[in-house]
């Protein structure tokens, strides 16, 4: 179960096939643009800073650091994608 | 559990070092503990000791020594890399025939070695990239 | 008086780029260039409304350009292409701009003395 | 003995970055870790073969790569996607590699200790 | 005519759509990786450190540095493309 | 003609220093002149004065001052970029209160105005991206 960490647009889409069923997939940074079809994670700050707070799809989850410390617990490696 | 971090951003050209200043205090408030924080490529420049950060930004070099002072982080950064952008400790600027030292308190030249034996010894690692 | 156009194409928080490209803009204005700002690629993202970087201690970048007019740079352009593809709410933009096409922006480029980008 | 994947993502000359994160793959094998490099996206243009950066004064990605079984980094792999992608001669490549579809990255990633980027 | 040089494979999908037809078209460093089906130029150097100097395609007119100066000269202004 | 020239991208996470080098002594070998080299975003920390590059690699900074010593080239640093990534003169390191300067000689720093006016004074701009 790895942990993706989509830091930019182009990041998702490299990331994308790259994915098995079981990983998780967090948008940090300008990864936060990116507008992915299944369930993903995002940095709530990132989404504030950018002001996506309130432009996210349903698929998208808003995290805080903290749940972001907890889901490294249970998944990986972490593979972090900035293409 | 034991993290090892890296970071690869530069400081003013991506978001890297504050983004792993917030992972970091968070990891620590969570109660694990951090092996080693790596600096690598660009991100090496936030350790210079002449960095003026504008008054209305985040100064991300005293920020990193804050936390590597509350914590007890080590500040790893690159040696190889390090060198190449002007991040030179008084040992090596000895050596060079440098005038001055140009890493800031708080933050180490080492090896590579020193990101692997880190990640060998840690349960998890985590690159914010550049 | 020369004519400068400044292209943003990189997104608002990739480090301080974006603030540091606009600093240019508003220096040509203030020394008598006939500036125009013009958001492409992912440099469109700078338009999204309620930006707020308070939290990352950083300028927030709509802000910063809202005072563009008053440094004298009137217009500011933005790809139509461009603000589609990210989503942009264009009926609802942090600044107002010009909407512009391919078309026009190869001409917007003709007529200038000098492009800055980042 | 940990599982290292070095991935591999941009351009061989845009800077030493490449250079850089193969120096991270050769110390991770003289550490002992097991270690695979994954060419992907635009790092595949590092297996363009007949490169030759004597004339700007760095080494040549080519010859570097070519180094690394030496120091028993035994596995490489590229994107099967990006190689087509970018129009590379597959059966001529600078160093030989494992092509690796999709399927393979995803389940390559998984099995991994650490993965280290760019 | 302008001068666009295109520093990079997406700054060239950029730099198309925004061309005239009397402007020129200068592939420079990572550009030189672009495949543009219209006539451009490439710079030599580039084009051999990277070991494409034996894969451009018919449409790709390969310069020296000299060669570039002599195209500053005659077009004006130059636009940077590096999405 | 009178050529302006920018450089943006960062000494080793871009080509864009080895490029506008080579592009420097074509404009000079073709009888133009430069009236300025501007530095900006990332691309000031080629003026750092520790730089030690790898022997088997360019030295950029040693390069540019070569061409600036040969030609009386104006190689110009950002000073707003510059300070905050570092690079600071005698006169800044004392202003901030820092141990000593980190510019190379050669390289001076500047407004943000020395850009807009090299610009307005030259028939050409070309500038090297990030």
């Amino acid at each position: 179960m790895a942990m993706h960490l989509v830091f930019s647009v182009n990041g998702w889409k490299a990331c994308e096939p790259c994915t098995s069923a079981d990983d998780i997939i967090v948008l940090m940074g300008d990864g936060v643009y990116a507008t992915p079809k299944q369930q993903v994670y995002a940095i709530a700050d990132d989404l504030q800073v950018r002001g996506m707070f309130n432009n996210t799809n349903p698929s998208m989850i808003s995290i805080s650091y903290d749940d972001f410390v907890s889901l490294t617990e249970s998944h990986h490696p972490s593979i972090s994608w900035n293409d | 559990m034991k993290y090892t971090l890296a970071i690869h951003g530069s400081p003013y050209a991506s978001g890297a070092h504050l983004q792993a200043i917030l992972l970091c205090e968070a990891i620590l408030r969570a109660g694990h503990t951090i092996t080693r924080v790596f600096f690598y490529h660009d991100a090496v420049n936030v350790a210079l000791n002449t960095l003026v950060a504008p008054q209305d930004e985040a100064n991300l070099n005293a920020k990193w020594q804050q936390l590597a002072h509350e914590h007890g982080l080590e500040l790893a950064v690159c040696i190889a890399n390090g060198l190449k952008r002007g991040v030179v400790s008084t040992g090596e600027a000895k050596r060079y025939k440098l005038d001055h030292p140009s890493l800031s308190e708080g933050f180490e030249l080492v090896g590579l070695g020193q990101l692997i034996d880190a990640i060998a010894t840690s349960d998890r690692y985590i690159e914010i990239p550049t | 008086m020369k004519n400068l156009l400044v292209q943003i194409n990189k997104p608002p928080y990739k480090g301080s780029q974006v603030l540091e490209a606009i600093d240019a803009a508003m220096v040509g204005a203030v020394f008598d260039c006939q500036v125009t700002v013009l958001f492409r690629g992912q440099g469109v993202l700078a338009l999204w409304p309620d930006q707020d970087a308070t939290g990352i201690e950083q300028k927030t970048v709509s802000k910063v350009l809202s005072a563009l007019p008053t440094y004298e740079v009137k217009r500011i352009c933005a790809c139509a292409e461009d603000l589609l593809a990210f989503n942009l709410p264009v009926r609802n933009l942090a600044v107002p701009i010009e909407v512009v096409g391919y078309a026009e922006i190869a001409e917007l480029m003709q007529n200038q003395d000098a492009v800055i980008g980042i």
